[in-house]
């Protein structure tokens, strides 16, 4: 594709870009900037993190791959995509890492730094020349260039100097001004504190990419964008997470460190003052959660922030909160599981524990955004079903939407999403601090400091006073109202829009941060002529409505998630076959035969692995 | 004394609040259980210092103790086993016009709880925390627990507790940072309402351990010090806890002890002299970390909005 | 009934008698030596202990009412039974008690001391005279009795003495022999250690109580039974649960106490020595677990008894078990929930917990024993299964089990039940520590001390050597090997018989212990002609087979349990509808619309109440 | 040195474990992490030592010194956050016949384990638990931790920790039962050695906090003691860790310390004469919950069942 002789750039609809390195070679900075740059001039953007496994792992190992993947686009681009088009690896070991996790395709082009053919250890040499030999065997289209040599003309650290000049390189490839590139440059620097002396020290290593680039480079490409019509934000899900509580008001997040999930409490930490916010680092996950609820009891909803193994831990405060009807944010970034599992990796799998597991029946709200944008937003909406159904609020994201990047419309932030000042007008003394409203359940809460409001909050059976109480008449009533701010919410909740056709052969249900892949897939197979559509759902407790209407009208309908199910090989009954987490709760709630199709990769769900498993679950059928 | 003891706080007219605004329903604690006797005195400082009942909270985890927010008038939150402390901090954290007290058992505090203790003290934010001590699971009904005497029989150690019984004032004045750590006895009102008044009055978190009474399971314990006082060694100091000449006279061991000297303080613990109740030690300037949770209260609501605007804006495009 | 003037006992097929006395007033011991006698006869009994929610409750109040009930019968009784027949009061506050829980109909015979007619404090002369026109109101048949002024006669301390003289009378009104009483006494007050002279004040009162009885009763009773062909023992849940883990040779029990788990460790640290073992009391519920899995890693088996809050705090180390597939017991004695809830009543709310509560895919063996003899015995197949499928077993009892006393068979105890010594034979050298088998997922598990078999048990993903490993296709595998074990488990099970008839109109399923009440309500049921049967599960995970089948022979099929579900009475749709426990997991297993029928009352359910809802169920339909 | 330091054990004959039968996986930690150092002290050990490798076992919790059972060829169980110590400990319950070592960190000891750390010095069963201090979390990438000096900069306080770190030592030191607490430092091998060695042959829980260096995080904390050895307080008495003369030279700042002082090893642990490393406190007579917990572990099969029938036989009818 890229050997055909013109001077006329090749126009494509979109490209996936990887950046790979040893750590600290700046792969990652390098992609940002070429990221920032393309979302800016109003490309659809999504870019993932590739992280290595440890914090110093050694020079040109798979292990050590650190780089980032950029997939961008004319249009929105709303999952991170299949294999990549073309790779920049500044090793040929960090290229193996990403050849093993399957992100390369016969014919993605490679480009790779020439340095190694002639280092001075033999070792190396060899290990560059035979993997040169396997890359060509694979396919791939291998484009060796002078990065070392080149970046070496203009400083002695080329470790520090090579990927600004791939994105110079790379500008010229993709037929990009020069100039967003250098103001991207100048931003990134200043806000890392840097001096002018940096900032334009990275010029130079910019300009001379391009120019090398526009020299050597045969083919040139074009992704045509129209300039955004709004302004837009640029930031991954945790980021959003952690800008969506400042958003919504919130003024303490309670949290103990944990992968994936501890980043977004360093954007709180960095910023949070701004806003007149803090962060406790509490000593374990169960001191977080106990501090937000007794922030939140105290009229300030807190937010606590985790993953997996902490919301394990977080289990009996959590039924405290739902017991003594305290609002409370909890958002969990799922990684792989179970236990320790995988800490850097994407899993679904603890959503039957955040709707399920909580010893005794505790109804609470689950929530899942399904895009890095719906991360910032659901945090404001969070602290608002919170206080107004004066219940936890279980926010799961994921590990791909947590380190995923992409724009989205500037918020128009409004001081109504902020949580309203702690009341402290005097309580009517008549009014019960459990005083149940039979439909919805929903009852009015004093706070401390309201005179005459004064009330025991207690984890034990209370009736509406608050008083402990253990007649069977008053516990089943205590437990239907506490239900009946589900049914409640759930009354005032839209069925999930469908997307693709109304009716068809098979329908998609998905949930959380799989909904980019799965509409795409859709589409794609949809122009193909079958008969798919999905829906995907954003509240999982209460679910939305309408789902036994829905489904009816499909032939077939299948869950798909990134959590364990048996699959069909084996010789497991129907009746006996360990489900994945969503379709177990179709199953009961609609007794639609929902299938199934999920898998642990640790890695986000390729559309192209969707499109298989449509294929499958359509080919079954015939 | 109705509303008369004025001295530090000068109540505005109509506010004079009377024991009976800080009296809940009828504790229901075994009787002579020594729960009763700090309630009391505790609703007594409540009154003396005309405490407003809606601006004073009592925390708990779960326990015999642990119930006695149910039985103040006060806003109350009995939480969880162990977890008195986090919550109470939480509560804290944005709330400076609170009182806070905070109930928990020598199961709650020192056995679940441990952790948190270690890292309430450490964090020292501005609260009276009682450790009701009665060196036995109460509600559960006698357990050993980690302040159980060698040899004591319970239900889960019916030959006897193994273990020598951890000191929580030790193990309590070797954590950084500790502000304000004394040590009381149910059976004295005048003493314990004096410690805690004082705990009361400290800005910091007060860590009160208060020897109690359980007659229904450890009900003889504390009797080679009830019966005789002087096994008690009273620490008194200008900067301790004050006690009336008269109450003093009652205990004939007595010391004066600078509570600004740890190692002193690590060595009356060892009890070697009497069990020591007064005040061990104090560090005003220790420092505190609701100073640090309270900072940004007053933002105004257009400058959140403003600084989110200016956090995001570093991430437009 | 108790009128007919006949100097023949009339005989009858089983009653209820209940002892409810202030606390420390020996209502309790009077009922233990009354159903011990009962027992001893060969009379099928059950009893449920009546326990005041304070430590120290005020005398004569509602709050203070302590006691048991004694349901006794010439056949196996496997359940509370409904309102009693006979309740012996020591006054008349502590009646009121069991008349708010709905212990008594109109015709209960109450036996009430007439002491307080007389006394000489005029408000409880005037309180006693008030209820007992308020008791005749309600039908009841109220004999006043000088419960008090007999016991006079011989002792001082009528409080100590009462409760042994009610039980002589009680023996003379049931035609029963005194010599098994007196046996009974010596028995009793031997293990308490106490001297003759106790025995024989005893002994004295006891046959006054007799003498009183047979003067003056007018009507007498007698409850035919056959002598036992086999030995029995008597005891409630937790005892059981306790004797079982000592009968399947665990030797750890690593705890922290939270009602109504405890006692059943007070036992084992009254009796575990004598068998080698010993109980640890950790400083938490985390640890008590970690402790366990400690000793289970390094080749004993141990068990960790608690309830729901405790269950909470013990998720993320049942997560690493499951992880690192280290066998280990875990018994969850349920109550109310959720939070603190009722922490003495009785619930089956943890069922989805135990299932589904730990984040990522964590499958484990879920067992719930259905009796009091089932308690004992699964904790030998619990630690069983544990071993044979390296995972932990969750047993779910519940506070009816826990504190209820049944008689059973004498166990038949045999070595086979005591787990092997600790394997420290050298280690095949080429064996891997999860070295899986493809069809079962069962590996090998080398044991500390194991020459060549060291390895490193980690809760991180990795592969058959124990290594840590994150790759996409070695994730999906591992995890599809812990979830084989469940498959391969499940083979080996057997459908759960049906009860009543093969195919009717309703089906009620049901799990844990309200089995005796569910199957007395169908036998009731059916004698009346409906066609209701009942299935009971004891297999929660993985479930025993068939379901699907069995439940297609039925019109209706419908749990019964004791945990919340929303009812019918509102406008819920049928989707959103919040379901009870097992008909969730049934639904989605079998698409079957299993409806539910669950109550929290914080009691079992009685009988009458699940015949109300058989009703109910099949007049729905017609 | 292969197989010749048989001074204690007299190993069987074809029985002579060398280094590399300690030697598991390549060591993943970042170039300079003071935790290689401790894994080459400890590999010694086991080395000179002689101990079996398949009756060894080291424990561990989350963060990169827990990832240490990885690297050692012995029996590992590389467990939760926090939780390394009741695992160890019922490990330890029913097999005296292991060697146990634990590996913990600043966050994984003290922060979330802290509840365990207390009761754990307080059980007091043999193992050498080694509190990897690096004043960090090192694995979820540089957060503070207990130990985290005042106004260190983190990812979760940019502008510096608020608080006052906690003395692990101390915290140590106040609770009853300790039986071994000492301290060292990673980049002394000869000392880290000497140390590590001591805790290994103490009868009971020894408890070694080792300043260890984090190059990617906290490079420069322990630079003030790395470039000036006065700054040290070498602890050195016959019943403490004996270094040999030549080591000792090296250290100008050095004391003679009675490890059966508490009183002294509390005031030394302030730090004031210095940074105090070698053996605190000794006692060996603390009490030891592992000779609870085996009671009765050689009980007979046969027996077993008896005392099953013993105790049925009471519940008979
Ligand atoms: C998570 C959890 N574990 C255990 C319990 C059971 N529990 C309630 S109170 C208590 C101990 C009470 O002892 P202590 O704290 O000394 O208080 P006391 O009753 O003696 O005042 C226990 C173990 C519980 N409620 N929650
Ligand atoms: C329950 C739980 N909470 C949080 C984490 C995340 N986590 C892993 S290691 C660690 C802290 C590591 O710090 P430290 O114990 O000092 O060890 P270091 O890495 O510095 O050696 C944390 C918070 C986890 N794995 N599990
Ligand atoms: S059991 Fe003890 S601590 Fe509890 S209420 Fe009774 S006397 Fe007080
Ligand atoms: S981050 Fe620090 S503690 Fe962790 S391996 Fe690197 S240097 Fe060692
Ligand atoms: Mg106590
Ligand atoms: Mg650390």
């Amino acid at each position: 594709m890229m050997d055909v002789p013109t001077t006329e750039p090749l126009e494509i609809r979109e490209h996936i870009v990887e950046f790979v390195s040893d750590s600290g070679e700046g792969a990652q900075t390098a992609g940002q900037l070429f990221a920032s740059v393309c979302a800016r001039s109003g490309a659809g953007v999504w870019t993932v993190e590739i992280i290595p496994a440890e914090i110093e792992p050694p020079v040109r190992s798979r292990a050590g791959a650190s780089g980032i993947r950029i997939r961008f686009g004319s249009e929105e681009v709303t999952n991170m995509g299949d294999e990549a088009d073309l790779v920049v690896a500044f090793n040929e070991q960090v290229l193996y890492s990403r050849i093993d996790q399957g992100a390369l395709r016969e014919g993605t082009v490679v480009v790779i730094d020439d340095v190694w053919a002639t280092h001075r250890d033999e070792s190396v040499k060899a290990a560059y020349n035979a993997a040169m030999e396997d890359f060509a065997e694979r396919g791939y289209d291998v484009r060796p260039m002078p990065l070392d040599k080149e970046t070496a003309k203009l400083t002695e650290n080329t470790r520090r100097g090579k990927n600004v000049w791939v994105v110079g390189m790379l500008a010229a490839w993709y037929s990009m001004d020069l100039a967003p590139f250098e103001d991207e440059v100048a931003r990134i620097f200043n806000r890392k504190r840097k001096g002018q002396a940096v900032i334009d020290a990275n010029h130079k290593m910019l300009r001379a990419g391009h120019a090398w680039g526009q020299k050597n480079l045969p083919v040139r490409l074009r992704v045509p964008v129209e300039a955004a019509p709004k302004p837009k934000v640029v930031m991954n899900g945790n980021t959003a997470v952690a800008m969506g509580c400042m958003a919504a008001g919130i003024e303490v997040c309670s949290m103990y460190p944990i992968t994936p999930a501890t980043s977004a409490s360093h954007y709180l930490a960095a910023a949070f003052d701004q806003a007149g916010g803090f962060v406790h680092q509490a000593e374990d996950e169960i001191a977080a959660v106990a501090f937000a609820i007794g922030a939140s009891y105290a009229g300030k909803t807190a937010v606590t922030i985790t993953s997996g193994p902490g919301m394990a831990l977080k289990t009996e405060l959590i039924g405290l909160a739902v017991m003594g009807e305290i609002p409370l944010v909890i958002v969990d970034v799922q990684r792989g599981g179970p236990s320790t599992g995988l800490p850097t990796k994407v899993e679904q799998g603890d959503l039957l524990h955040a709707v399920y597991g909580h010893p005794g029946d505790a109804p609470k709200v689950v929530l899942a955004p399904s895009t890095i944008e719906e991360c910032f937003h659901y945090m404001v909406t969070a602290r608002k079903l919170a206080e107004t159904f004066r219940t936890p609020v279980i926010v799961l994201t994921d590990a791909n939407l947590a380190t995923g990047q992409a724009p989205f419309d500037y918020p128009e932030l409004s001081e109504d999403w902020l949580s309203p000042p702690i009341d402290q007008s005097p309580w009517s003394g008549s009014t019960r601090p459990y005083e149940w409203d039979d439909k919805t359940g929903i009852s009015p809460r004093p706070i401390p400091g309201q005179e005459g409001g004064q009330f025991v909050l207690t984890g034990l059976a209370h009736n509406e006073k608050s008083h402990i109480a253990y007649e069977s008449a008053l516990n089943q009533h205590a437990m239907e109202m506490r239900s009946r701010k589900m049914a409640a919410l759930r009354a005032s909740l839209k069925p999930p829009p469908v997307v693709g056709g109304d009716d068809g052969d098979l329908l998609i249900v998905g949930w959380g941060s799989t909904r980019g892949a799965i509409e795409e897939a859709v589409h794609t197979m949809r122009a193909e002529g079958v008969k798919v559509s999905s829906a995907h759902l954003r509240f999982l407790a209460p679910m939305e409505p309408g789902l036994t209407e829905i489904f009816a009208r499909f032939g077939k309908v299948m869950t798909v998630e990134i959590n364990y199910s048996d699959g069909d090989a084996i010789d497991i009954d129907q009746e006996g076959r360990r489900r994945s987490q969503l379709a177990i709760m179709l199953r009961s709630a609609t007794l639609v035969d929902v299938e199934s199709w999920s898998r642990v990769p640790g890695q986000p769900l390729p559309p192209s692995m969707i499109i298989g498993a449509i294929r499958d679950a359509l080919s079954e059928d015939a | 004394m109705y509303g008369v003891k004025t001295d530090w706080f000068e109540p505005s007219p109509g506010c004079h609040y009377d024991l009976e605004d800080y009296e809940s329903l009828e504790a229901r604690w075994c009787p002579g259980c020594g729960d009763h006797a700090v309630l009391t005195a505790i609703q007594r400082i409540c009154r003396d210092e005309q405490l407003p009942p809606h601006e004073t909270v009592v925390v708990s985890g779960i326990g015999c103790s642990s119930r006695f927010p149910h039985y103040m008038k006060t806003y109350g939150f009995h939480g969880l086993h162990g977890r008195a402390l986090p919550l109470a901090e939480g509560v804290r954290s944005r709330r400076p016009d609170l009182n806070i007290f905070v109930a928990t058992g020598d199961g709650d505090c020192c056995s679940i709880g441990a952790g948190h203790w270690i890292h309430a003290i450490r964090y020292n934010m501005k609260m009276v925390v009682m450790l009701f001590d009665n060196n036995v699971y109460g509600l559960t009904k006698n357990q050993t627990s980690p302040t159980s005497s060698h040899g004591q029989r319970t239900n889960t150690h019916p030959r006897g507790a193994w273990l020598q019984p951890i000191d929580p004032i030790q193990t309590t004045l070797g954590i950084t940072n500790a502000s304000f750590v004394a040590q009381t006895i149910d059976w004295h009102p005048a003493h314990l309402t004096a410690t805690l008044r004082a705990a009361h009055k400290h800005d910091g978190l007060s860590f009160v351990r208060i020897l109690q009474r359980c007659p229904h399971y450890t009900d003889d314990i504390f009797d080679f010090a009830r019966n005789d006082a002087s096994k008690i060694l009273l620490m008194t100091h200008p900067d301790g806890v004050e006690v009336p000449a008269a109450v003093a006279k009652g205990f004939p061991n007595a010391t004066s002890h600078d509570p600004s000297n740890i190692d002193e303080a690590r060595r009356l613990a060892c009890g070697e002299d009497g069990l020591p109740i007064g005040l061990f030690y104090r560090n005003p300037d220790a420092q505190r970390y609701d100073l640090f949770s309270i900072e940004g209260l007053a933002t105004p609501r257009a400058e959140k909005i403003a600084a989110v605007r200016r956090v995001l804006d570093g991430y437009r495009v």
